[in-house]
């Protein structure tokens, strides 16, 4: 088990830091948010030919740079500190993770070149409007068609899903029921019988879509009736993923409630030499350390497969959850009333913790599996 | 019972305390004799005015009839009763009107009371900055005396309706050589002039319920100053008194008369522009009420983690409710009120995020939605992204604690550094 | 609803506490603590015939003080300021309480009296060694014999069952289930059958007895097979009863720290000059003013009746044996070491804090029962 | 590499860094010639002490071989796989003698390490004192120059082992005029003299692992002055750095080697002796160990809500015990340790509440039982009555709240009052 990073991802993350210290700032932050595209093609050709980034962990055989689920990790969290707006989260981390667990090899030769080099952006539709994580509430029907397969249903929560050139979508045989039955799809974004729409959401920086299918032709993904075994894995990746983002984010609320401490006076003092300040700012950084912890060892996990990785990819959710909603929680109240406002930053990181607390399933379904999925 | 008792009075009404069933009979009389829906807000207003039920506690000479605050109650319940609009009684301008009555000069009572309860001139509070918001007597707003006017500069904030405000309660620095709570003056302030800008500032849930005024170089004469020079802190310890004492009326104000006629119609335009910075309140508290409601409309009310996060919920704010009502139970039997009742905005702060919190698990995923696409139309995400501001508006939880450590419990203060010395050598912020 | 006390409640008070504080300083708690009866005769003589505390809620018909629930927990919040050594909750707020809910006007007439003068120490036999609140969980059973009825089985955590002249006992009729079957039994303490063994309780200063039944004569207790109807409401005053007992020893805590903390230096300061002690504090003082509220509220509808009672008993149960509970823990902190040691009283309450918090039902049982019992 | 490399050698090792397989080679040879486990203890560690084999990290004049650390890790790890018992390297011996190697004089040395390593003399350590917890410099203790000898007056308190030590680490003041952090003075007492009083303190869980110490009168000789008069403070945090570095060491010493022989059943008495004030900290830290097993046999596993508890231990102590390896790995990896490790006690205090929460949950009505009648014969009544002491024992967590955020975090400390006086004019208890 790898416990801290070699000198060489070290480095990496420099690298990924510089990019979006560079290309990220909250200022374009904002202007990407009130865009219905929601990021900046300038800036993804750049993180996709410069860096490669879009392509990090998928294997050099499928043109990817061939490095593993820790250097995902590392740039979901640079990304979450600078809270990047580009659909790297859902094309790369969600939807190839996706292609790489559940696809053929074919498959792989076929799609994932392109996510790779960035020029193809992939969404994963897994989720529908019941809002439910779990695989088996899954509704879309696949029906066998002539040439394939056609999708009758709807998906919601979809990241980037209005955007993405290619859906790869959950959906059952009809007739089937609970986690039996399930396979995943891959299809055209703008393809027939697909019809897809903004969403209004809390977090702006985060677009999500919603889809309907109206006899949508789609090709199987993998193996029919797969779905069972390969989704919770893509999941708990994913959910890996998020956690990664979410400490980034963290770390980014705890470094900004020490800065303005060190900077505002009250009472002829700086508010950081109160104890109720300086308490609270050691209790942040006490949990985003641990969270940290938690992230770190689950991406690890992950690479190396371990068999706890199941649980403690819901202990770095929930932990990691929690985490960054608490800190923004405490970074607005240590900014005070200027926390509150548009102008200050804080709210876009509040609003992006909020929408990560919930998205692959909140805290306490995280903690309950955990439990039910340790191992003493 | 107050010293203006003893004034000279042309009313009609019994002199000296009055029982109440007569006051309810007169005031009955003369509402069935001119209360008239069809008027303009404005003309029966100052009828209302004229005759002194607009204001019965206030003195004699200013409007009223110098009846106690119980005796007062009464004839707002007649009013109330008969479906009376009142005087313009909002929040910002009760607050002016108790600090002019209690510190102003005769020239400001002639001057702007009766406008104030007409409703035709509204008010604003400019105490806080941008540099000084838990510790406001740390504020740089300078006023200089020219000679012939007091010049201003310096920039307030969270200046709820100063941008249709036409006259400002300002506190600022007038000495800079005393220590910082005894080098400020009060004013009183021209807001529709050309050295105050009135800028709105928009809030993270969207809202722009404040504003930020800069002055710069604008204006007071010396006669619109309150109280002495240099006595600013205690003229602004009046306004607070008052703040914290109306903080629940001046949210809940102007549900409004229901009944048809002009009247009725000007007053609900009245009360929908007073009210508007307010409309987020109930959500940025967390909006309890709906908790059982939406977990059984969304299933979630099967969950036994959820139940138990409502139930967090609930305890916290039922407890909170029966403090605020044990408080005011022990008042009405004449005890000495305890330090409960200062317990109850930070009460608030959690009972608000616990709220929120059993809203996003109620939400589940559609709690990442918002407007239309969010649940309940958009209101569960106002609540999402207003809670934040409950445990910092009108004081941060942090300041609640010392005060009711200190107040409420006698601890010590902390030591302090920043109140023996002239205020220009405090440190304090460059910027905001 | 009556939200504060009268003037004579108050009055009524300040007796109970100035007896509290003569007979039941520390040093006497320590002392009956360690002895396996657990209370002092002599001061309970004196608790019966001088304030007659023991008929309080007991109507005057039947021999007791003819006052209402409200003025029962005011008894029982001063003794738990005091931590009292004495049968009080078991003989009055349990035994006597079940009597008065389920007995037939014969039984009350015959069984109170005794209760009321302090004279017979009665306890109520609930629960059982499965640890189980529920009702349904009885499994005590209660046999039809010649001359009333035989009970077979054991019962667990009785307070002051080691003691008692008189047992309050819930058993089934043999061959039913869940809430129906279940009825009260009445029988002697010393009685025929009955064996009784002083568990090794964590708290001390609450003696806690087994029970065995072998063939036990009892004589049923009100109407057969009403116990489902009965023993809720009558768990819910016991709850309410036990609340106020924590609400007084919580408001012992807090006075404790804040006395502590103006006394204690360190730094050339009074500790309690810290804002990290100060808002501990606060935060005490808001935790206990609000589970104050709570039981008051409880009480009063209680007494009143309201429909609300069963949601609001279970509130002010969980939350106060949750502000107990953290208010000893603090008031150990506060206290820093010596808060650790035998010789400082803060372990006598925090032992009865951990013992009240699951007494009757831990407080995530309650907030359970809060919620599926309110209404809007 | 120690300074004491260079100094003169009579071990037939190779001079200047040695490489490890060599080391280990030679210790394995030595061994496999002289351990003999039918020796009684005291003549074994004479001989590995001799041999220099037993510290072998010490300089070679005092009993070692100048090794480095990890070359004496590598030794140890020798004598564990051939079962051979060490030199007695329990916590507080080993304070001590890091204390005395670092600032004693030739003649400590020479007197103290070698009845030190043999296990024939054991140690404590007199620091805290009633009236100084936290502020461990604010200690009154008085030590008073009479011509001849220092002359203690004071009481200290925690001090584990004091029943059995034979000498004490031993920080009092010796000037009141000076500033407090100035006026300490560290001395080396003979614990077994009349002026010195032992007694055990009980705890709320019913142990005594600690004592209270009082001195009347009792005499130390100036030659054990440890540094300078008035140098106390720094010498004691020597002291107080090995025992943050310890910590863990010195509760986990000594399971004991394994085997069958004279050595080993005088190794294990000793190791009974050393380990009883620390065996209630397994409980104490909370056992999250045992939640599971727990909850799965009282059928409380079934119960989401109690599912909810123990994820929420199981989150905070797998992320804590991750961090510690982070910290651990990085340190491997040559980089500069960051302020990770000071956070671990902080968890660990939050680890042990949430795990007697959710014990409590678990047992439910048990948990009012306790020794043959409660859950596990006693266990977790015991968690249930220990975990309070976790939040306190070794720093409050309020310290360390203040440690983390000044040197982790760079915020300032709260303004001082009582550095920068003589401490005869600090205020300070007047009880403890």
């Amino acid at each position: 088990m790898q416990y801290t990073f070699s000198d060489e991802q070290e480095e990496f993350r420099l690298i990924v830091r510089r990019f979006m210290d560079d290309k990220s700032p909250t200022t374009e932050v904002r202007e990407l948010m009130a865009t219905d595209q929601g990021y900046d093609k300038a800036v993804w050709k750049q993180l996709s030919q410069e860096l490669g980034l879009p392509g990090i962990h998928i294997p050099e055989a499928y043109g990817g740079q061939g490095f593993g689920f820790i250097e995902l990790c590392i740039v979901m969290e640079e990304m979450g500190r600078a809270l990047l707006c580009a659909p790297f989260f859902s094309a790369t981390a969600l939807a190839a993770t996706a292609i790489m667990s559940a696809g053929t090899e074919e498959q792989k030769l076929a799609l994932l070149p392109d996510i790779a080099s960035g020029e193809t952006l992939a969404a994963l539709a897994y989720n529908e409007s019941s809002g439910h994580w779990d695989p088996a509430s899954t509704a879309l029907t696949a029906t066998p068609s002539d040439d394939g397969y056609v999708l009758n249903g709807g998906k919601s929560f979809v990241v980037d899903g209005h955007v993405a050139d290619l859906l790869i979508a959950v959906a059952r045989t009809p007739g089937t029921s609970g986690i039996y039955g399930l396979s995943l799809f891959s299809l055209e974004g703008k393809g027939e019988g697909v019809k897809r729409r903004l969403l209004q959401s809390l977090d702006p920086t985060r677009k999500l879509a919603q889809i309907e299918f109206d006899n949508a032709p789609a090709t199987l993904l993998g193996e029919l009736d797969a779905g069972g075994t390969t989704l919770p894995h893509i999941l708990d990746l994913a959910a890996v993923a998020l956690a990664s983002e979410s400490v980034g984010s963290a770390q980014k609320m705890l470094e900004s409630s020490i800065e303005y401490a060190l900077l505002r006076m009250q009472f002829g003092r700086l508010i950081g030499s109160f104890q109720a300040i300086k308490h609270k700012c050691a209790d942040m950084f006490l949990e985003v350390e641990l969270a940290k912890s938690a992230a770190y060892y689950a991406a690890s996990a992950a690479a190396e497969q371990t068999p706890d990785f199941p649980a403690v990819a819901s202990l770095a959710k929930a932990c990691a959850s929690d985490t960054y909603m608490k800190a923004a929680q405490e970074c607005i109240q240590i900014h005070g009333g200027i926390g509150f406002t548009w102008e200050n930053d804080t709210h876009l990181y509040f609003k992006r913790a909020k929408s990560s607390e919930v998205f692959l399933g909140d805290p306490n379904y995280h903690r309950d599996q955990l439990v039910l999925r340790w191992e003493d | 019972m107050t010293t203006n008792n003893t004034a000279d009075s042309n009313t009609t009404s019994n002199e000296q305390t009055p029982d109440e069933q007569s006051v309810r009979s007169e005031v009955r009389t003369w509402l069935e004799q001119n209360w008239d829906p069809n008027l303009t807000l404005l003309e029966w207003r100052k009828k209302l005015i004229d005759s002194g039920w607009g204001v019965p506690a206030w003195p004699k000479e200013w409007h009223g009839r110098g009846l106690t605050i119980g005796l007062g109650d009464a004839v707002d319940d007649e009013l109330r009763k008969m479906g009376a609009v009142s005087v313009a009684k909002t929040g910002v301008r009760m607050l002016a009107a108790a600090t002019i009555l209690e510190h102003g000069t005769d020239m400001h009572k002639a001057k702007f009371l009766y406008p104030l309860l007409t409703g035709e001139d509204t008010w604003c509070q400019l105490f806080s900055e941008p540099g000084s918001g838990s510790d406001l007597a740390g504020l740089t707003t300078r006023a200089d005396f020219d000679g012939e006017n007091w010049i201003f500069n310096g920039q307030k904030v969270w200046t709820t309706s100063a941008h249709h405000a036409k006259w400002g309660m300002v506190l600022a620095r007038s000495n800079w050589d005393l220590p910082k709570h005894q080098g400020m003056t009060y004013f009183l302030i021209d807001m529709e002039q050309p050295g105050v800008e009135v800028r709105p500032l928009r809030q993270m849930n969207g809202h722009a319920s404040f504003n930020e005024i800069f002055f710069t170089d604008a204006k007071i004469a010396p006669e619109f100053m309150v109280s002495k020079e240099g006595n600013g802190w205690k003229v602004a310890m009046t306004t607070l008194a008052h703040e914290r004492r109306l903080a629940d009326g001046i949210r809940s104000w102007g549900r409004g008369d229901k009944g048809s006629g002009r009247v009725y119609d000007e007053q609900k335009a009245e009360i929908a522009t007073v009210m508007e910075p307010y409309k987020w309140y109930p959500q940025r508290a967390g909006r309890v009420d709906l908790l059982i409601e939406r977990a059984k409309a969304t299933g979630k009310y099967d969950d036994p983690t959820v139940r138990q996060a409502i139930a967090k919920v609930l305890i916290m704010a039922k407890a909170a409710e029966w403090t605020g009502r044990r408080v005011k139970a022990a008042h009405a039997l004449g005890r000495q009120p305890g330090p409960e009742g200062s317990l109850g905005k930070l009460a608030g702060s959690q009972v608000a995020r616990l709220a929120a919190q059993a809203h996003t698990l109620i939400a589940g995923a559609d709690a990442m939605l918002t407007s239309e696409d969010g649940a309940m139309d958009g209101l569960i995400s106002e609540i999402l992204i207003s809670v934040p501001a409950e445990s910092i508006a009108g004081g941060t939880d942090e300041i609640q604690r010392n005060i009711i450590s200190e107040r409420g419990l006698g601890m010590p203060k902390e030591p302090r550094t920043d109140v023996d010395r002239p205020f220009r050598d405090v440190p304090r912020n460059t910027v905001g």
